[in-house]
């Protein structure tokens, strides 16, 4: 038997005894660690962990690293740990019993069943948790508004570090800084942006000269331009033209049903 | 088909950050529902009355209905606000710097790059303090509000235009702990270049 | 004397952002008012049981008392914003559980549990959220930090104490399967079974 994956051809562990329809499944599932695919494999078979048959279960696991390789999925060494843990386990079941049995505490395979056993049950729990009802996708919280009150409301002040600092807590947590360069000059951009589509907002359609204030200077007017065809990439605004070399227009997107001709960029 | 249509307006009401029209309403039911203006209307009237006695009241202003905090409280409110010196949260500082350099940005997209969802009392807060106004909608299905910061915001923060905020390679040596002083004044002799070479 | 305390209760949760506790509400009243902690807590009971039918609850988390928009009603109040609500990632729900049930505990001790390393942006996350915190280091080398949750993870879902959590499931003695042999040994019926069923 063989499989496919990303075109070249596998053969197929003959006692693999996951039916490859699930194999594309497995692929696409990211396991949270080695003891998870071990849990997985296990359970798929309503085996209990207590009775796995390691021998069995190192062959299914090092052929599903090998899968996974295949497909270049980045293997944290965590996997291959485990593999040389499973192959220890299965070379001393090879050996007779009695030394393995002589030290319990030290048996490779104890020590692994009980990981198995503690870790499904955090799992376990975890998937109880991610069930609990939850502010933000099972309860809201409420927005009332005040009355007028005549004691004012004394509103807290933020520094303006503070605000740097949340954001750059924010960018370090998603790792942003390596894929957005968010530059001086894409920040005038990006408030160009907001107050065109706020005039958009009022005035519906506008001349596209409108739109540029030479009192500005050049680099006004290159920053507005800019905004402009970043708004038309994001599909926020449309530039209409109802005859060739006509008076352009501008409007916000989707906003205007009309025959005229869209200029496409 | 709903059958206690009462309940569905008030979570809808109570969650909203803004007041909801009865036409805004209308468009978050599916026709299954069974649910048109007029019925709205009338549980809305019905909902109006039901409220006696109690600390809040649903009322209707320009934009459509909300809930309010009863006038007859406010004593009581105030001494709640009078307490302490409060802060703001770390979630409305987030959102409020993501608004500030990505905008004009959806409540989706912030959500997306914060990890978490963002509550809707947080976003009422910057369009009461008119640190955020909607700038209009994104074309995507649902058209999802655009927010924007505003002039107000500027200057707060005594910033004259939005790129005098740090640039990014600034902030990725900030220390968030030390919260070191911000460097918030580049020479103009960068901003040209940049700008210039963007054009090509 | 305040001869109404409910309607007072209500403007004051409804107006806080927070959930607010007996001791803290107690704090707002005058003693001309007439009110003290026990008044409180049976007005605070008899409002809890007044919202049957309605789109909201008072409900009571770890912080204190607070309202919140029912979750029957999330489907709808989900399309307000028409994002689907964020959801956590396995490694986050498993890394926060894990201390939920066994804090303090250390990274590592997390990562011996999950077999896998718990990665940065996971802790950082869910301190920035304030979910969980540094209550100490253990006494052994290297002092790690120790973890622990907060009440805003309580509060954060619905909880008032952590033993509401959902009980840990319990393991089964592990002298008595060491001890049984047998048991370890797997039927080889079974195996050549499910071998067959994959071929087809």
């Amino acid at each position: 038997m063989e499989v496919r994956v990303e075109g070249k051809e596998y053969e197929m562990p003959v006692d693999l005894y996951i039916p490859p329809h699930a194999l594309q499944v497995i692929l696409e599932t990211t396991f949270e660690g080695p003891l998870d695919l071990l849990l997985y494999l296990i359970r798929r078979h309503n085996l209990d962990i207590l009775s796995i048959n390691v021998a069995k279960i190192t062959y299914q696991y090092i052929a599903y690293i090998e899968l996974m390789e295949a497909n270049q999925f980045e293997l944290a060494g965590d996997y291959l740990v485990m593999a040389a843990t499973l192959a220890e386990i299965k070379s001393r079941s090879l050996l007779p019993r009695t030394q393995a049995i002589d030290d319990e505490e030290e048996d490779p395979r104890v020590r692994l069943i009980m990981q198995l056993r503690e870790y499904e049950r955090f799992k376990n729990a975890s998937e109880r948790v991610a069930e609990l009802p939850r502010m933000g996708r099972d309860n809201f919280s409420v927005c009332m508004d005040m009355p007028d009150i005549k004691q004012v409301r004394p509103q807290p002040t933020v520094q303006m570090d503070e605000l740097l600092a949340a954001y750059a807590g924010v960018l370090k947590r998603c790792d942003m800084y390596e894929h957005h360069t968010i530059s001086r000059e894409r920040l005038s951009t990006r408030e160009r942006m907001s107050s065109l589509m706020a005039q958009l907002q009022e005035h519906q359609l506008m001349s596209f000269h409108s739109l540029f204030h030479v009192s500005e200077g050049r680099m006004g007017v290159v920053v507005t331009f800019l905004a402009m065809m970043e708004l038309v990439k994001e599909k926020l605004i449309k530039l209409v033209q109802v005859q060739e070399y006509g008076p352009i227009h501008v409007s916000l997107g989707g906003q205007i049903e009309s025959p005229n001709q869209e200029l496409s960029l | 088909m709903i059958t206690e249509l009462g309940p569905v307006l008030e979570a809808l009401l109570l969650a909203a950050d803004k007041p909801l029209s009865v036409e805004r309403l209308c468009q978050l039911f599916d026709e299954s529902d069974g649910v048109d203006n007029k019925r709205i209307k009338k549980t809305l009237r019905d909902l109006k009355g039901s409220y006696g006695g109690r600390g809040y009241q649903l009322i209707e202003v320009a934009s459509g209905f909300r809930f309010q905090v009863h006038q007859d409280y406010a004593l009581w409110v105030a001494r709640l606000w009078q307490e302490k010196p409060q802060k703001y949260s770390r979630a409305l500082l987030e959102t409020l710097s993501i608004i500030a350099y990505q905008q004009p940005i959806t409540r989706g997209e912030i959500e997306a790059i914060r990890g978490v969802g963002v509550s809707s009392p947080i976003i009422h807060t910057m369009i009461e303090r008119c640190w955020i106004r909607s700038v209009g909608h994104k074309e995507v299905p649902g058209r999802p509000e655009l927010f924007a910061t505003t002039k107000e915001f500027l200057d707060h923060f005594n910033l004259t235009q939005l790129s005098d905020l740090p640039a990014l390679e600034e902030l990725a040596s900030w220390d968030e702990a030390t919260m070191a002083p911000a460097k918030l004044k580049q020479p103009q002799q960068q901003e040209i270049e940049v700008v210039t070479e963007s054009i090509h």
